[in-house]
């Protein structure tokens, strides 16, 4: 974990209450991994007065990109970062997604959610690897997100709010993709529902793997504070653990996640 | 200027009057990529129960205007597991290590007492008895006179490390809670742990917390926390150690003035995890702009009665 | 939608759940230029005494993060001065006016009653027996549950008009508090008043406030208050008029959730003259999204057991 | 007392650390009388929460206008003011300075201070009495308010840093102009030790009145909060009074005023 001041070199609205930030962030950027977050200071005094965890969109050489969606105080704030500022970053967070040998890779992402995917595709497609990217949206405002994968990769999207007949969630489109022979590996970024659909449909399929990013509010997002507790269950363990989303998460194993109030 | 700084609660000397608040900085294991532990006078552990506790469900931690509710519940793996796993990180430091203590029953805090008292690696204990995010024991401790004095004074008899207790904001007068401490053999007081708080989820219409309650830290609470140490100074004459809401030098210097002997930084780590070299070298300068030679000479000044 | 807002403490008809917090509106006068004051459910008078009272000297108000710190030390011209001077003016209002008194001894609050109860500008007493910037009594009332029973109990036989008993936090249980006011026939409790804290100015060494301590209020006492109503609301079966840190209508609603029936708006009125307003709209609309029909089945409904 | 959404039209740096703000604010305008002052809002939301206190520099028509000194976070935070924000403005506030008819009229302003004895100046140039403006600085830096000046004036300055040896505190600029028949107005805004030299050196002349601006720290700015309180004498009254500076000052008479601790 390093903690650096990033220079802001790009902070722009991208779709409705969607925007782009890009940082150069040496240090930071050199060492990411997809899944990983940063945790961002508002540079507020008191109030608001903890930083924000944004995962990494991309990270090449000295930069960092972040696509964040507004949904409160702290993100308005973020949107007056101009070019040129200095923000005080700590990064790169949490353990990542498991570049897995598998037959295919399927990822799904639901909304801004979908950020670290993009830093995985980037990621899979430099070792070859054959990679889907599914994307759900409300009504195609993250279109661009495709413009910044790789190439050689299959794209698709759902529309929630669409009017016409096509996918309406994302899990709506994977069912085809699981009829497949050796290992599948999905890697999901979304809400827990989602995960929990993803689960339904894989149930019956063959030998597939399913890591997931799990969402906490967080506190310090380094591991000191045990504000961000997400419980497993880790054979040959018995009883499940209660392990934290900024250090042995954000990127966890889907079935080992319990889910029953933590 | 660095030996300007030094301060001592007891027998523990301290190269400066900065500590940890328990709970806020884990064992300091995560910081040590980002700042130099020595920078610290003290570190102070998350709080150690007997037995491994899973803590509370549900949210643990909620912004609120200038602070944030916790209800982290004690979360810890035991002593057992401290013992094996964390004193020999513990024992490589070199800046002096405070275990933070808490149980259900008298019992449980004397036998962390005696699991403790040989660990060379701990400096002193600090005796939580005022958290409020545990049903039995924590708070209901802190509330009562006489059971501080009783698991203090039973303290006593189990350690010579200097023996800290921390008590809660939320009674109406912890002066009397303090003057008991002193009278059962406390080296010194902690003041303040978190004022008991909660927010809501008006969309849910739920509590946000997991556990319904939680404890509020950060800025908002520093005014009635620097409002207990001025207070408890005028009754007590052991050490104390100030905390609650300290982001800036200007606060810690305000506790120090108020009659804090050390001050400790919490919340401000999650925000800052600067802030101790930066409170460090304000404390020096603001030193040397007044004439102070030690941190001693400023402890309290703030009672002085004077006319200008 | 204005129906719906109506609510009541005793035999108090209000038409919204907005009062005044005490000491912070004047009686209404001043911002009647700017604010139509029948916006309001209530006003509540500052804190009235038998004699006139001058205050505190020195610095009265310190802004710290997220609220402020109070010593104005109870000053009002007295109950003379207040009925003939300040009565024809309450007597032209269309909203209700709450008088809020405050005494030395018991006796003092029984005079005030009796001098207060044939007004008929006069709708209800709210009874402070939790000032922390006066010397004598005050505090030291609200913090003896049996002393608040006692002057509840004396101040119910001199007058019918609804009684609320305003409850100091600065203590360890506030619901012990609640349940003797209720029990000596109060017909509401106000919660809460200010959280005893204090500022100290580093380059004077001193502290900031004349009076060394003050009150603290605005948005960083929220999570305390907050706390406080819910608790209170599970030991009491009268209202619960909430405050202490409201700025908007989320906080109102999640003062409603938590068990008040009305709210009061004290600190705001020096940022937002316009609070009542927006906070007022807010619920209507807050109603309306989640089909409440009126503000009573609002009343604590995140103490329900849910699933979700 | 008004609420006005005032339009910011100048905000701008003319000294060291000190800023000069134009607001369009017909209805406060209109209605404001030299002493008066405005309650900000800053804007935020919770930190810092009060609203800050300001003099009026000068009021014409629809315009308003400050001189401010950042001394902290809210006039560090008013120096973000850009033209064309609006900005939530209670005013005019107080009892400003009683127009006296008098042989001559000294105006002594400390530092900043001095903002309202310009309009001050401004309303006496008008009726065409005799004004003398003693103006206090550190080195220089408020000289650029002699341009907001009617003229017609007579302007003295003093510069506590200067090397040579001219005035140091407006008050040495003082004895000279006491000599004199008729009555003398003193008007005065500054540090209260600087109204009790004022007051020391007028004691032994003959017909002088002093008002003073009072300067207190604010809760409300309108009178609810008695955050503001000053201890008057005003015999016939044999006890001193407890008034509120921003209702029945900023401007009172410097005999009435006790310093005692208040
Ligand atoms: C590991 C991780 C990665 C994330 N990556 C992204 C991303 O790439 N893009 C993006 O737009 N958002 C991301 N989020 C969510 C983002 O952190 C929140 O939307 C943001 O903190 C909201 O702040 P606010 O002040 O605008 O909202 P408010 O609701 O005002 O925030 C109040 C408090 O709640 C916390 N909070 C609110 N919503 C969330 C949430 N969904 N998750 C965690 N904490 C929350 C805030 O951090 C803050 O402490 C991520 C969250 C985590 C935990
Ligand atoms: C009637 C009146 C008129 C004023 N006119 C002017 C003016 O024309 N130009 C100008 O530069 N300043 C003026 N001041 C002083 C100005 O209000 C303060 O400098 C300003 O409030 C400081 O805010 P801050 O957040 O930068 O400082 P901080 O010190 O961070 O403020 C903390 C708190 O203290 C209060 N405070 C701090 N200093 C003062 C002070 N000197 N007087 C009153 N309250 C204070 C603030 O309002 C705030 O509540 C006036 C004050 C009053 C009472
Ligand atoms: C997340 C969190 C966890 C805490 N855990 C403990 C604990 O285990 N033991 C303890 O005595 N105090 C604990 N505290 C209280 C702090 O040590 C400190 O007393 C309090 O937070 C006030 O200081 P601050 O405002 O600087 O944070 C905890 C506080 C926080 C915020
Ligand atoms: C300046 C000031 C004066 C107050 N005076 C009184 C008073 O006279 N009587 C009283 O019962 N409460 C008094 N209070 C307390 C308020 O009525 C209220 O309980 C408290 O401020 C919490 O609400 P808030 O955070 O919305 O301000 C005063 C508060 C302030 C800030
Ligand atoms: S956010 Fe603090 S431990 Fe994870
Ligand atoms: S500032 Fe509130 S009464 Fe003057």
């Amino acid at each position: 974990m390093l903690q650096e001041l990033a220079l802001v070199e790009k902070n722009e609205k991208v779709g409705p209450d969607i925007y782009f930030l890009e940082l150069k962030a040496p240090r930071i950027a050199s060492r990411a991994e997809p899944g990983q977050f940063i945790h961002i200071s508002l540079g507020t005094i008191y109030d608001p007065l903890l930083r924000r965890p944004m995962s990494i969109l991309n990270a090449r050489e000295k930069t960092l990109t972040v696509l964040y969606q507004i949904v409160g105080r702290g993100t308005r704030i973020m949107t007056r970062f101009r070019p040129g500022d200095s923000i005080d970053v700590l990064g790169p967070l949490g353990k990542g997604f498991v570049l897995e040998e598998a037959e295919q890779n399927l990822l799904l992402g639901g909304g801004v959610g979908a950020a670290p995917l993009v830093f995985l595709a980037n990621r899979l497609r430099a070792k070859q690897a054959k990679v889907k990217f599914f994307l759900g949206m409300r009504e195609g405002e993250l279109l661009f997100l495709k413009d910044l994968l790789p190439s050689g990769i299959d794209f698709f999207a759902s529309h929630e709010n669409s009017p016409r007949g096509e996918a309406k969630q994302v899990t709506d489109l994977l069912p085809p993709h699981l009829e497949q022979n050796g290992k599948t590996s999905l890697y999901c970024c979304g809400p827990e529902g989602m995960y929990r659909e993803i689960a339904r449909i894989c149930n019956d399929c063959g030998d597939f793997s399913i890591q997931v990013s799990i969402d906490r509010r967080m506190g310090c997002g380094v591991g000191t504070c045990l504000g961000c507790a997400v419980k497993v269950k880790r054979p040959p363990r018995e009883e499940p653990q209660i392990v934290r989303a900024c250090v042995e998460g954000p990127v966890f194993r889907w079935q080992e996640v319990s889910t029953d109030g933590f | 200027m660095a030996s300007k700084l030094k301060t001592r609660i007891g027998s523990l000397e301290m190269n400066n009057p900065l500590l940890t608040a328990s709970g806020t900085y884990g064992n300091g294991r995560e910081y040590s990529s980002i700042i130099d532990l020595n920078c610290w006078g003290a570190l102070v552990t998350k709080g150690l129960t007997l037995e491994p506790r899973a803590g509370n469900s549900g949210v643990r931690i909620v912004e609120t205007p200038a602070g944030i509710l916790n209800s982290i519940g004690l979360q810890n793996p035991g002593i057992e597991y401290f013992l094996r796993e964390e004193v020999p990180f513990l024992e490589e430091l070199e800046v002096p290590v405070i275990a933070n203590i808490a149980g259900r029953r008298i019992r449980d805090y004397e036998e962390l007492a005696r699991r403790l008292d040989p660990i060379s690696a701990v400096a002193a204990l600090e005796v939580n008895v005022s958290c409020p995010n545990v049903r039995e024991g924590g708070l209901a401790f802190g509330t009562n006179p006489d059971l501080v004095f009783e698991i203090t004074s039973r303290l006593r008899k189990i350690t010579a490390k200097p023996l800290i207790i921390k008590l809660t904001p939320n009674v109406a007068s912890v002066g009397a809670i303090a003057v008991q401490a002193e009278k059962a053999g406390a080296d010194a007081v902690s003041l303040i742990n978190t004022l008991m708080g909660m927010e809501i989820d008006i969309e849910r219409q739920k509590p946000m917390l997991g556990n319904i309650v939680g404890g509020l830290s950060g800025p908002a609470v520093k005014p009635v926390a620097l409002r207990m140490v001025y207070q408890v100074f005028r009754q007590i004459k052991i050490p104390i150690i100030g905390m609650g809401g300290i982001t800036k030098g200007e606060d810690a210097v305000a506790f120090l003035l108020a009659g804090a002997r050390a001050v400790a930084l919490g919340t401000v780590n999650f925000v800052n995890p600067q802030a101790p070299v930066e409170i460090k070298e304000y404390i020096g300068q603001y030193m040397q702009r007044h004439n102070f030679s030690n941190v001693e000479e400023m402890v309290g000044l703030a009672h002085q009665e004077r006319e200008d």
